[in-house]
């Protein structure tokens, strides 16, 4: 059993306050969160039900032109220069006037790009400084995780963490969110941004929303462009299919008639359009997801799925999920709405939060020190039996 | 109110102040010339959304002091962006005005003794002193 | 195992073929039937044959709704014809013990393959290696253990020699079959095989066992593990000096993806 | 932030920025030091509040660096100023 | 005549007979096209599993897949062989100018009748088809080669 009424609130309060800051990719988050102190979470393995309620919850994204990607050094410019404005709007909604009042300020301490991450530590750790406010640094994927437990109230369920910089399949066991399978090598987000690139898709809200959409409009879904399928064990690989299908998206985008499967041989006529290729693409990479979880689940027997991160708003992606679960033993998949899927302040300030409650904060800023690699299963997981 | 200032040295340069004027608009602003998107995006179409934010004003409506100092170096940092990247165009200068003449030298000398093969990759091993 | 699942073979195999599920992994599912595929009934009744009557397995791999079903019919034909491959090619190299293919419908992902093992004495269970280390729990270092460990680590030496790779070597994956007396073990479950001459896949065969005899045996673990490995080496070392050199590749690779920890292997 | 005085760093930059007050400058260092620079034999920098001046000494192996590792230094230095402004 | 079902396809009979000391070999080869059933060079084939193991991929790949060959008997031949190339595989596995063991073979629909007569053009001795027979008249090299 676990107590996670460890490290107590501030001066006396029944309830902890925390303020969450992320900025490991193109969103900027900021979110305030609040637990009540609750004798039943003092002895119990509760971490999922902490309930949570959420203050605010703003976010501004890093949005560049069609065909574009993001660099390190622009994204940071975007969050340095938007930081302060959005934590100030942060705290009027949550209507917090004096923020030395919070028990801590938790921020994302990695994975992701270097230069956005440190652009948002240089400013927490001020607001720490000045507000006199302990600091916790977080596992991004951590965040995802718990957000995902929280909102959804799933108990034990295997994690597929889909983004655009992370592809992981994770089970938790003895304090450890262990990492059965990933990617070997690029991220699903970043195949489909790619992929989005090449045909020139639009970035706004997001190249994979726009991929989805393009998707559903395929008018022949009973025939898929074949593409290579390649799972390994309990990982995957996609640099592979992005590869070919990228090939197959520049002669589509160039008119490049002399390629068979799109054209014609005789007339040249288009047999295949931009619908078609997003439809198979998404087809042929959720499938892969799909399988990789059920063998993880196959492995712990479990029977039931959290999707986090970005892709994970998909609705063709939680629609394969759950039909994979209802298969086994009548399971369920648990997904949030982008308002949490996508990356965010609050994931990070409930992460943080558990983090705060079992007295695992920051006393020397030498340890806030941002960093690109952080495996999520480096954290240990106090809160959690 | 002191201004922030800064002092640069280097094996050509002997000493070289920054200082700050305030008076003069680059100093009034928080939007720096050097700090803006990156060249590919803004050739992509991009329209600049994320400018740094506005200077704050006190009760009476004046600038803050921390507000004044953040467009001071703002200033400062440009003059220093623009001083050393000038420095930086020196060096190359004179690194190419050496390769060229070492280049010539080397034809000379093909011509002279009627040299094999082709000295290409001579030009890269010229190590910058 | 939904009943779905079940329906959906009974209808494919037809009510000629009862059948017995056994156990449902991530992709397939197993079933047991005395009826063979395709013999007459009469020509097997081998003079010894005790009172039950033979077994066979049948592994087979529903369909998945939630995959396209043109991708679902080729990874299904692709993956049930690799495997029945492996088990054939496997069963031709002297002295590896592994099940007789009987028969293979790619159309259909259903594979027929020889039933080995049996239930072990006072219920321990179905002979696998791990059921069977469990039996010997209260005398675990006696002479049989050791034997049959060493005989584990031959196996699995014979399938690396060979440049082929198990992919999911779990102690529920090595059967103990009596051979006129004691016990066999023979690798069993190549769904995840492949040919491979990567060290990398090797060690993290190795790993994979390694860290499912600590997962359930974990006080004897050193022991055994040590003698698996002996048995393995015993393999390479009859193979001269090429031999000790490629063994020195794979025991140096264990060795990394033991300290990478190699998440996949991270066994419940 | 130790110094690492090794190899010598020609290309000099002294920084001097007056905060308000000398708890800003402190701040300000506090926030800037746990950071490491990347590549400590091209580039190197300290921190020092002198009262309510921020003093901040660069030192690089050519311009170039110089440029980068100033300039993306200031930017931290307007972030600290800019947290402060908005919320003391 | 061994009379068979694949408990699979039930809805197909399967008859066989072996033949030993046949005369009319050459007669036969020339009628081969004709015949109802199929005629197999015995000493190819060692034991009843090799065989219907053959039937059942015959009846396998012409329900889900499609037939190769002529018909299911000809198929059965196809099967025999572990290449595809079906040339090959008649002549391996088909009868000789000098076979003398043939094994008979038909499969087809359970409404269809199969009267015993069946294999009557074969003038040879008809012996019980059994493991032990065909592992007595097995010609090893014949099947070493077959890659």
């Amino acid at each position: 059993m676990v107590n996670l009424n460890q490290y107590p609130p501030k001066n006396g309060r029944n309830y902890y306050l925390a303020l969450g800051l992320e900025g490991s990719a193109n969103k900027l988050g900021v979110g305030i969160v609040k637990h009540p102190l609750l004798p039943k979470h003092a002895d119990s393995d509760l971490s999922h039900h902490c309930e949570m309620e959420i203050l605010s919850n703003v976010r501004d994204t890093y949005v560049t032109p069609p065909g574009e990607g993001f660099l390190p050094r622009d994204t940071a410019r975007h969050h340095r220069n938007w930081a302060v404005r959005l934590v100030r709007l942060a705290l009027k909604e949550a209507g917090i006037s004096d923020p030395s009042e919070l028990d801590t300020i938790c921020f994302t301490k990695g994975p992701g790009m270097g230069a956005p991450l440190h652009s948002v530590v240089v400013m927490a750790r001020t607001l720490s400084v000045m507000w006199d406010v302990p600091l916790v640094g977080v596992n991004h994927c951590v965040g995802h995780i718990e957000m995902g437990r929280e909102i959804t109230k799933a108990e034990n369920p295997v994690v597929l963490y889909v983004s655009g910089g992370n592809t992981q399949v994770i089970a938790y066991s003895e304090n450890c969110y262990r990492i059965f399978g990933e990617t070997l090598d690029i991220a699903i987000g970043n195949c489909l941004d790619r992929f989005a690139r090449t045909l020139r898709i639009p970035n706004e809200p997001s190249p994979g929303y726009n991929i989805e959409q393009l998707a559903y409009k395929c008018k022949n879904k009973d025939c898929l462009v074949e593409l290579p399928y390649t799972v390994k064990g309990m990982d995957l690989s996609m640099s592979g299919i992005l590869g070919y299908v990228d090939s197959l998206a520049k002669d589509l985008f160039n008119k490049n008639t002399k390629n068979k499967l799109l054209f014609d041989s005789q007339t040249g006529q288009q047999l295949v359009t931009v619908e078609d290729l997003c439809y198979s693409l998404q087809e042929n990479l959720f499938a892969m997801l799909v399988e990789i979880t059920e063998r993880a689940m196959a492995h712990v027997n479990s029977n039931q799925v959290l999707i986090v991160g970005g892709v994970g708003c998909n609705v063709r992606l939680q629609e394969m999920m759950a039909s994979m679960c209802r298969d086994r033993s009548n399971g369920q998949v648990h997904a949030t709405d982008e308002r949490f899927c996508i990356d965010n302040g609050v994931m990070i300030a409930q992460a943080g939060l558990l983090q705060f409650r079992m007295g695992n904060t920051i006393n020397d800023l030498a340890e806030t020190v941002v960093t690109q690699k952080f495996r999520t299963d480096e954290v240990y997981v106090a809160w959690r039996e | 109110m002191s201004l922030p200032l800064a002092v640069y040295k280097s094996p050509n340069v002997e000493e070289h102040r920054f200082q700050v004027d305030p008076s003069q608009d680059r100093y009034n602003t928080t939007n720096g010339t050097t700090t803006g998107p990156s060249a590919y995006v803004l050739e992509a179409g991009q329209i600049d959304k994320d400018k740094p934010s506005e200077p704050k004003r006190n009760e009476k409506g004046d600038f803050t002091y921390l507000s004044k100092l953040r467009m001071q170096l703002t200033g400062l940092q440009d003059d220093m962006n623009e001083y050393l990247t000038h420095q930086m165009e020196l060096a190359k200068n004179k690194k190419l005005k050496q390769a060229d003449e070492q280049r010539i030298r080397g034809e000379i000398d093909k011509l002279l003794d009627g040299g094999d093969g082709d000295d290409e990759s001579e030009e890269e091993a010229k190590k910058d002193t | 195992m939904s009943q779905e699942v079940i329906d959906q073979i009974a209808a494919y195999l037809t009510s000629n073929i009862p059948i017995v599920p056994i156990s449902q992994g991530a992709e397939a599912v197993v079933f047991t039937t005395n009826v063979h595929p395709y013999e007459p009934i009469n020509a097997k009744t081998s003079p010894n044959d005790q009172s039950t009557k033979t077994k066979y397995v049948i592994k087979y791999r529903p369909h998945k709704k939630y995959r396209h079903p043109s991708i679902d019919r080729a990874l299904t034909k692709h993956r049930t014809l690799g495997e029945s491959k492996i088990l054939a090619k496997l069963s031709q190299l002297p002295g590896l013990h592994v099940p007789k293919l009987i028969a293979t419908d790619v159309y259909n992902g259903c594979i027929w393959i020889e039933f080995l093992g049996e239930d072990l004495p006072d219920s321990f269970g179905f002979s696998n290696l791990k059921n069977y280390l469990w039996m010997h729990a209260s005398d675990p270092y006696c002479d049989d253990v050791k034997k049959t460990l060493i005989k584990v680590g031959h196996q699995i030496g014979l399938l690396h020699w060979n440049d082929y790779c198990h992919g999911d070597l779990t102690t529920s994956n090595v059967v103990l079959h009596q051979d006129n007396g004691h016990w066999e073990p023979y690798l069993i479950d190549f769904g995840l095989g492949s040919t491979s001459t990567l060290v990398e896949d090797k060690g993290v065969d190795l790993y994979v066992l390694e860290r499912a005899i600590i997962s359930t045996h974990s006080r004897f673990a050193a022991k055994y593990n040590e003698w698996i490995m002996q048995g393995f080496r015993s393999v390479y070392e009859d193979e001269g000096k090429k031999g000790q050199q490629k063994m020195k590749d794979i025991l140096k690779r264990f060795e990394e993806v033991r300290l990478r920890g190699r998440k996949r292997s991270m066994l419940g | 932030m130790k110094s690492v005085r090794g190899s010598d760093l020609p290309y000099v930059l002294y920084l001097e920025i007056p905060f308000e007050t000398a708890a800003q400058a402190n701040t300000a260092v506090k926030v800037l030091s746990p950071d490491p620079i990347l590549k400590p034999q091209d580039f190197h920098v300290r921190y020092v509040a002198d009262g309510s001046k921020l003093c901040v000494d660069f030192e690089s192996v050519d311009d170039r660096v110089l440029r980068v590792g100033v300039s993306s230094i200031i930017e931290s230095i307007k972030t600290v100023v800019e947290t402060i402004d908005e919320f003391s | 005549m061994l009379r068979h079902s694949i408990p699979q396809f039930d809805s197909y009979q399967i008859c066989a007979s072996l033949f030993t000391d046949v005369e009319n070999t050459r007669e036969l080869r020339t009628e081969v096209a004709s015949m109802p059933f199929a005629m197999i060079d015995a000493s190819c084939i060692g034991s009843l599993e090799q065989l219907f193991c053959a039937v059942y991929k015959a009846i396998l790949e012409s329900t889900y897949n499609r037939l190769r060959t002529k018909n299911l008997n000809s198929e059965c031949i196809l099967s025999l062989s572990p290449t595809s190339n079906i040339g090959e595989a008649f002549k391996r596995f088909g009868i000789k100018e000098d076979s003398k063991d043939i094994l008979c073979l038909t499969v087809v629909n359970n409404t269809e009748s199969i009267p015993d007569t069946l294999f009557d053009d074969v003038k040879g001795q008809q012996i019980e088809l059994s493991d032990e027979n065909l592992e007595s008249r097995i010609n090893l090299d014949l099947i070493k080669k077959v890659r």
